[in-house]
């Protein structure tokens, strides 16, 4: 049997196998010392590998991203925490306009291997500045890679490899997902960049989703498979580049397709989603409407009734699958 | 600087009610009644009081995530306060913003902010619309020693300067932004000192005594409402809580913080108080009672109180509403 | 004949009419006053309304965002201007986290009433760092309201709204528009936000084109009017809140749909347009494939050819609309 | 401050290297075969060349938008620079960046930046990976008095002076950021007295003096390779030509531009050079020549490349390549 650790661990674990292994890694942000970091994702780090790999920063989240970003330049590979995705609107600038810009900008003459992780999403309280979902910023920006994952087997393949990536990748965690547990082998592996999972297979329709709402997927279509509607669960896992194919075939074998984010709807990844469905040749095996669920059109509130109500849960995509698996056009 | 036991009552109630409020903050988060996070400033009530007390009553503040003190010292209604913490429909921001977005923009308070130094930048806008509306009002804006490290800091106090703007900028110097002690990159003198890089009056002061933060205050304030432009005060404080609910305090040792609860701000405006024969020990025990009861009648306020009606969750997003 | 003026003239009108009605509001922004403006859009306005409304800054993108949110706290209605959209990845912070959810986490107690205005797109040669269209990630942002205008008559009409409107407003201009000439009345008009704009009636399929977009799909239907192609081009003018009951009416009537838009393709505005339409009533009646035709997966380059090509141009709408008009499922 | 004939010669070769350029993009820009914009440094050579010299051949720089000095300065191969002005395939950025945009990583030239203070935050983590990679290599970090004003700078001399990263930052006052004069905020004095509340040493010099420039360079250089962390200076300088392509210089007067072109850089150093009798007026003749000759190579070269084809335009964006 596979050893279980939670997806916490999964990060804090690729982190040290890759600082372990090259000396180029290094973390850094705000509280990644003694305070391990605001969830505890650094705990004990420091005390492994000292200041200068695990360094502390006041607040300057600017500075951060354009410290990884220059260090990225002159051959290091960093890792950037901001602790909430929330701030990385602080930190854009040096990301976007940057990092994600350098080679094509300096015609091939640079390279940028720098990782900027930061937690994201809501459910734990903590209101409208610490609950946000910015991930299609980022899949907006050519020279950005993002990657959202889902599982703590996912999470230490993918982190391991953005690290060893060339390139500027955001890595999206999500805070309810911390202590989710799952098995995960102690040597170091790496999953490839830009390839997506299935889930769970299907026949009737593809949910695809991402980040927190594959969990939740899962569970409502264990709950549907009880109904007789039985459901295909596409975790892209990487968000840029998005590996197309493997949804586009699921979507064919389906024939009905429902997406499923935390991310407030509007403007969303969801929008990418359906759009590539709606542009593919998937287009005519369609045999219902796009469907997208997603974060309502609220920042997150506060109170716990509210808070749990912006954003999909188990019942509502229940409701959402069922009424698709029943619509025809 | 000598006060009337009227106003000394005042302060003295004012931070009883703020150490007693985040008590039972902390009580009730404990019990599972409050969800969320909550930044207590417990130990820093003299900072809060003694600046905010340097305001007229039409006077603004902008306030920090740590910010229930100077809402309760800019005279919140504890009842409203506490009903937002515990996320209910007739809470301060009707179960939206909890403890970290508490706002009374009507009683002159802009808000607080999740957002370490979001509300330097807009302390500028706020400067300059009161400096066009002319009329004598002028903003106290709060923030950290952390948040004085953001770039938002060096752009608010550059425009703020070249703009004259009618704020009083109070930085709370705790020693701590989370675990990142202030004195690696600072010190309060130092930060005091990067007001002359801007141009503009700045003052380090012990943040624990009242009466001296006070006194700090008022003179910024005067330079202020007489149309200088903005000016400083930074209020060497700390914090006796961890930062949030998530801090385990490996950072600091127990003996610092107990060398600091020494300087216990509320311990030491009584004693002066009574050393000068303003209060009684029976005065101050009064007061104390009047803020445990307070205290007492928000929380049965915010206990007793309905949640939000989840089908209005999607209102008031935009005006008009 | 009513007057013609240009684009780059309606804003300045629209502002200082507005400036002449209301004392509240002001603008802000880099280089606004004695140099007019990047792009001389409020040339001569310090001269009309003095350095107490036309406030210059230094170079504080997050400080000019701020002033706006803060001045607009207390009642003022502050435009402020940044100089590059680009630059907006510095301000995003005031903006997204404060102005836009101000309202909502004060639950109800505060009111922000300011324009951000800033000129995006590619076109002139000024490469990476001058030349992106963000206008998603503002779509993305409850809260905010984003209008995009495309011709002289709708910039006046929409920015005058947006500064009476008592929300945050993000005002998108395209600097190659900014010479383009239209009819504008003298007087004041207002367009309500959120009301599209048929810019051309047609049956065979339908354009949904943003910015600079439109007038190129314009040019593009005109050429394919001469084939026998009749197109319906919908300029949806406030991409937040969105009139989709325009959209989707239109591509119930064509039963085909190109998007276009400049900023890049992955992540952009043109998967919520599409996903807006797959979702919707009109989904039965697409008799092909929703199309996008957008921005490369490149950041802007510098070369002319090279920047010419990494967005559309005229000829890759003819092509592309053509393409779906031979398109049959 | 002595220098050998052949250092001078250098010295000077660079700055009218430097000058020649400008003339010659502008030129070129003028008669459409240049598109775009571009900032001009004219005026500002001994700040550039002054700066770099003080550096080794393996320490690195980091520029600006106004960076086509910094880039000559550093050796950059004016061939490869004007081809990238003309958008060639064989320029630097392959025609991808353009003026704005001009590195040579390989060389040490990081890069110019089309963002204001774009530069400063990744100065910092340049620092950092010089830092650990221990090879005694340092950086100089060039900033205009503009991007002084953002908050990019604060957060990066605060984390600069935190990891005592081996960085000289030189800000290149000339009284501009576009239109807004810089002191309406500040001096170059003022700028240099920020470095104190950071705890970093901080100089203002006289920019259009090309050895006071290098001295203060010099300086500075040897407390950041001592391991002493990062040191500011300041040139105080002016820009003769517009900001931009696009500016109509109503923000100042013809009597100031004059008065300052009365302080050129080359003409001072010429003359210094001269009264020191290190040059005769022969040797400078041959060095302009030298200078003219070399950009008219550069000119034919760039005229001659190829444009990119536009089958490449989606490559170079990720690594691999
Ligand atoms: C921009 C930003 N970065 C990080 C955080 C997380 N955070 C919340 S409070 C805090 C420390 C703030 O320090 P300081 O300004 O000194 O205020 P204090 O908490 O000490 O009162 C941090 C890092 C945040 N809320 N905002
Ligand atoms: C963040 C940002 N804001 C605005 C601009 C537009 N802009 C380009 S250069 C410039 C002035 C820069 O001033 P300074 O730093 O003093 O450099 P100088 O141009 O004087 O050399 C401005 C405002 C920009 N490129 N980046
Ligand atoms: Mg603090
Ligand atoms: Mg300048």
């Amino acid at each position: 049997m596979v050893r279980e650790i939670t997806y916490l661990e999964a990060v804090r674990e690729a982190m040290t196998q890759e600082m372990e292994r090259d000396p180029k890694v290094f973390l850094i942000g705000e509280d990644v010392g003694l305070y391990g970091g605001a969830f505890q994702v650094s705990y004990g780090m420091l005390e492994k590998f000292g200041p200068e790999r695990i360094v502390d920063t006041p607040i300057t989240e600017l500075g951060i991203a354009g410290a990884a970003t220059g260090a990225a330049l002159v051959g290091m590979r960093p890792i950037a925490e901001i602790m909430f995705m929330d701030f990385t609107t602080l930190a854009s600038e040096q990301l976007v306009n940057q990092a994600a810009k350098l080679r094509f900008m300096f015609g091939g003459r640079a390279t940028d291997p720098m990782v900027l992780r930061t937690p994201a999403g809501s459910g734990t309280g903590a209101a409208e500045h610490h609950s946000q979902s910015f991930e299609n910023w980022f899949v907006h920006v050519p020279g950005l890679k993002v990657v959202m994952p889902t599982t703590p087997y996912d999470v230490k393949g993918l982190l391991i490899e953005s690290i060893r990536d060339d390139n500027p990748v955001v890595f999206i965690e999500h805070k309810l997902l911390y202590k989710s547990k799952g098995p995960v082998p102690e040597e170091m592996y790496t999953i490839p960049l830009g390839k997506a999972d299935v889930k769970r297979a299907g026949r009737d329709l593809t949910i695809v989703a991402t980040g927190v709402m594959v969990q939740r997927s899962l569970a409502a279509a264990d709950q549907l498979a009880q109904e007789g509607i039985d459901i295909e669960i596409v975790d892209p896992r990487t968000l840029r580049p998005l590996d197309t194919e493997t949804i586009i075939a699921s979507v064919k074998k389906t024939g009905k397709v429902l997406i499923v984010h935390e991310a407030v709807k509007t403007g969303g990844f969801g929008g990418e989603l359906a759009a590539v469905i709606a542009e593919s040749e998937a287009f005519g095996y369609l045999e219902a409407p796009i469907l997208r669920l997603a974060g309502k059109e609220v920042p997150i509130p506060y109170n716990r009734n509210l808070e749990y109500h912006a954003v999909p849960q188990v019942e509502n995509i229940i409701e959402k699958a069922r009424e698709l698996a029943q619509l025809k056009v | 600087m000598e006060v009337t036991k009227e106003i000394a009552e005042q302060y003295l109630l004012q931070m009883y009610q703020i150490r007693v409020f985040e008590e039972q903050a902390e009580k009730s988060y404990m019990a599972g009644k409050i969800h969320g996070t909550m930044h207590l400033s417990i130990g820093q009530e003299a900072s809060a009081v003694g600046s905010v007390s340097a305001l007229g009553p039409k006077d603004l503040i902008l306030s920090t995530h740590r910010g229930h003190g100077h809402c309760i010292a800019k005279g919140a209604d504890l009842k409203l306060m506490m009903a937002e913490f515990y996320g209910k429909a007739n809470g301060y921001c009707r179960g939206r913003g909890g403890s970290m977005h508490i706002a009374d923009v009507a009683s002159g308070n802009l808000g607080a902010n999740g957002v370490v130094g979001g509300g330097i930048p807009m302390a500028v806008g706020v400067g300059l619309g009161l400096k066009m509306q002319n009329e004598g009002k002028i903003l106290l804006s709060f923030f950290g020693d952390g948040a004085a490290s953001t770039g938002a800091f060096h752009e608010s106090m550059t425009l703020s300067v070249l703009y004259q703007v009618p704020v009083v900028y109070v930085c709370e110097n705790n020693q701590y932004a989370m675990s990142f002690p202030s004195n690696k990159w600072t010190t309060s003198e130092g930060l005091a000192s990067f007001a002359a890089c801007y141009g503009m009056p700045g003052k380090s002061v012990d943040g624990n005594d009242l009466l001296a933060v006070l006194e700090a205050t008022e003179e910024a304030v005067e330079h202020v409402r007489n149309g200088n432009g903005p000016a400083l005060v930074v209020c060497d404080t700390y914090r006796w809580r961890g930062h949030s609910k998530s801090d385990r305090n490996r950072y600091r040792s127990q003996e610092e913080i107990d060398a600091w609860k020494e300087k216990d701000p509320i311990e030491r405006f009584k004693n002066h108080m009574i050393e000068k024969k303003t209060l009684t020990i029976d005065d101050i025990e009064k007061i104390k009672a009047q803020a445990d009861a307070d205290i007492e009648n928000a929380r049965l306020f915010a206990e007793s109180s309905p949640d939000p009606d989840v089908s209005t969750l999607e209102e008031g997003v935009y005006a008009p509403w």
